[in-house]
């Protein structure tokens, strides 16, 4: 236990990454209002792009803007890494269309059974499927 | 330089007091119209504090020059755009508190 | 289902810290990730493409088909909205709302009741959830307006330097718009600027993303090496400036697109899909 | 050392990502989730990445949190947890 602790103070970017991916699955998983279940999905997007960042991260090091002069050898060491934070870039984009489309169902959803909780829905479903 | 080390510093110092003054003041506050005063008024005064000590540090430390002139446009920008749209914000807010029929907090003589 | 909930979770929660004990320090900058292939990049972003911002080189030249599709992506996301949403038969309110202009005072219109013309300068509609009609508000975002599309431009114009670029842009542009629809009402929003006009927006941006690639293809070199368009520029083969001047051909396709969907999905959830009375 | 205001930082995201999912009024719900996003991209400009960090303060904190409160409008305000 003292050695997971020891540990984990050096890497506390990871940390909050588990916790933050943990409460997004709580969110989706448990949860059973659909606007909820959305924000948890996005909570979990978020931590995926924490991670990404914290990995790119060198300490003490700037941004990856490269000086204007280009006759001058660019140390890559002297600067953090920018792939992973390309990635993710698109990544956001792409989370706030995903959104869009989520929020776009769950109206659907809320005009066709006139309630956003699953539970209800799932009543709805079983009482219909009774009559016919 | 140490004058202006002691100028930016005393702005910046002030500013921060003041931000700390308007986040007592919004959860010390007792209802939702009080509260929005400290969130709307006070945080522009901290917001010209820091963003103008800000703004002389990037002026003169190092010697002014293009670049440096060009970050004081912006973080003086920044202060215009926030003093044009934090009131309006306020303002917002606080209609739509109105016609949501929120009453306004008073000292009931009474009790 | 919250006991299972809550054990699946801390199972998982349990195995990731297992495995997170093996990664590298936070803020190494000797670990796997920060060693192969990003260094070549950095190193490279002057001579190749004479552009200092190396995540903007990297988004839209060395990981160019990446970003070209997650462009379509967006699109794709635009369509599934007003696909989902979108309901052509008018259905009417009980009740609408006129406000008369020069005296100020509004009018309820029950369903049936006769309704003003539909340009008449006297009576304007206004929504049944209606905002007082603030001159405070719709002034100052007038203001703002003017400032943040030009911030916008900005951004896609100076992502070569600086951090920004198409997406950010893009939405700068689209949430610009977005400012007007909130400030004044939908209608007013979609005189100026139409659906179909946003999908088209949409259409071309993605086009001109993929065309500077095709034109790539045409000049006798692979989809989307900008190099090839150095004699269309006037430049000398060979010269930098040619990658530098694609790139920024590709951001302007990026900010197109992703400006129209932000607007396209905005109309269609904030109206719900009737494009009748927005938020 | 720039630890303190780091974990500040991640320490209010977490508190605000757990009060995003446990509130019980919807709009509050897409509120809090803007400022959620809004911390987030703090942190990510003190790790560095700026270009990341611009992104989300334009996307995450401006647009999304106007699609959920969109979407709140349309439907209803009350959740049952």
């Amino acid at each position: 236990m003292e050695q997971i602790f020891t540990a984990m103070g050096a890497k506390y970017n990871y940390v909050a990454y588990i916790i933050l991916m943990m409460v997004g699955l709580y969110a989706m998983i448990v949860k059973s209002n659909l606007v909820k279940k959305i924000i948890g999905m996005s909570i979990f997007q978020t931590s995926i792009i924490l991670f990404y960042v914290s990995t790119a991260y060198k300490t003490g090091k700037t941004i990856p803007i490269v000086p204007y002069d280009a006759h001058a050898a660019v140390q890559a060491a002297d600067f953090i890494n920018p792939l992973p934070h390309v990635l993710m870039l698109t990544a956001i984009v792409v989370s706030v269309a995903t959104l869009g489309v989520a929020l776009a169902l769950a109206m659907k959803i809320y005009r066709q059974y006139g309630t956003l909780e699953e539970d209800d829905i799932h009543e709805d479903l079983r009482s219909e499927e009774g009559k016919s | 330089m140490i004058v202006l080390t002691v100028i930016v510093g005393l702005l910046m110092a002030v500013g921060l007091f003041i931000f700390l003054t308007a986040a007592v003041g919004m959860i010390r506050f007792p209802d939702f119209y009080s509260r929005l005063h400290p969130a709307g008024m006070i945080d522009c005064m901290g917001v010209l504090l820091t963003m103008g000590g800000l703004a002389l540090f990037a002026l003169f430390d190092g010697g002014i020059s293009l670049a440096s002139f060009l970050n004081f446009a912006k973080i003086v920008l920044i202060v215009v755009f926030i003093y044009i749209t934090s009131p309006t914000a306020t303002h917002a807010i606080i209609d739509a508190g109105m016609r949501a029929g929120l009453q306004p907090w008073t000292k009931k003589k009474d009790m | 289902m919250k006991i299972t909930g809550l054990l699946t979770v801390i199972i998982c929660g349990a195995l990731l810290t297992y495995y997170a004990m093996d990664f590298p320090d936070f803020g190494d900058g000797r670990s796997p990730a920060n060693t192969y292939l990003s260094p070549h990049f950095l190193e490279n972003t002057m001579h190749d493409a004479h552009v200092p911002n190396s995540v903007t080189t990297i988004l839209a030249d060395y990981r160019g088909y990446d970003t070209m599709y997650e462009t379509t992506v967006v699109l794709t996301a635009g369509l599934a909205c007003f696909f989902l949403l979108r309901r052509k038969e008018s259905t009417s309110p009980p009740a609408r709302f006129f406000r008369h202009v020069p005296t100020g005072l509004t009018l309820r219109i029950e369903e049936g009741g006769k309704l003003p013309a539909e340009n008449s300068k006297v009576f304007t509609r206004i929504d049944s959830l209606w905002a007082p009609d603030s001159l405070i508000i719709r002034n100052t975002c007038r203001l703002i307006i003017a400032f943040v599309q030009l911030f916008a431009l900005y951004v896609v114009a100076h992502g070569h330097y600086s951090p920004g670029g198409g997406f950010q842009g893009g939405v700068l542009l689209g949430s610009s718009i977005i400012l007007f629809s909130i400030s004044n009402d939908l209608r007013r929003t979609l005189k100026r600027f139409r659906e179909k006009t946003a999908a088209v927006l949409g259409a071309i941006g993605v086009l001109i993303y993929s065309g500077t690639g095709f034109v790539c293809l045409l000049m006798g070199a692979h989809f989307l090496n900008y190099e090839a368009l150095s004699p269309l520029l006037g430049l000398k083969t060979g010269d930098p400036m040619a990658r530098s001047h694609g790139i920024f051909s590709v951001e302007i396709g990026v900010a197109f697109a992703v400006m129209s969907v932000m607007i396209w999905i905005y109309y269609n959830l904030s109206s719900a899909g009737k494009h009748d009375e927005g938020l | 050392m720039s630890l303190p205001i780091d974990f500040i930082v991640l320490a209010l995201v977490v508190i605000c990502g757990i009060v995003a999912i446990s509130v019980k009024d919807l709009m509050a719900a897409a509120i809090v989730f803007s400022a959620y996003s809004f911390l987030m991209c703090l942190s990510w400009a003190v790790m560095g990445a700026v270009d990341v960090a611009f992104t989300e303060a334009t996307v995450g904190a401006g647009v999304s949190t106007v699609f959920c409160v969109a979407a709140v409008f349309h439907s209803t305000r009350r959740t049952k947890d």
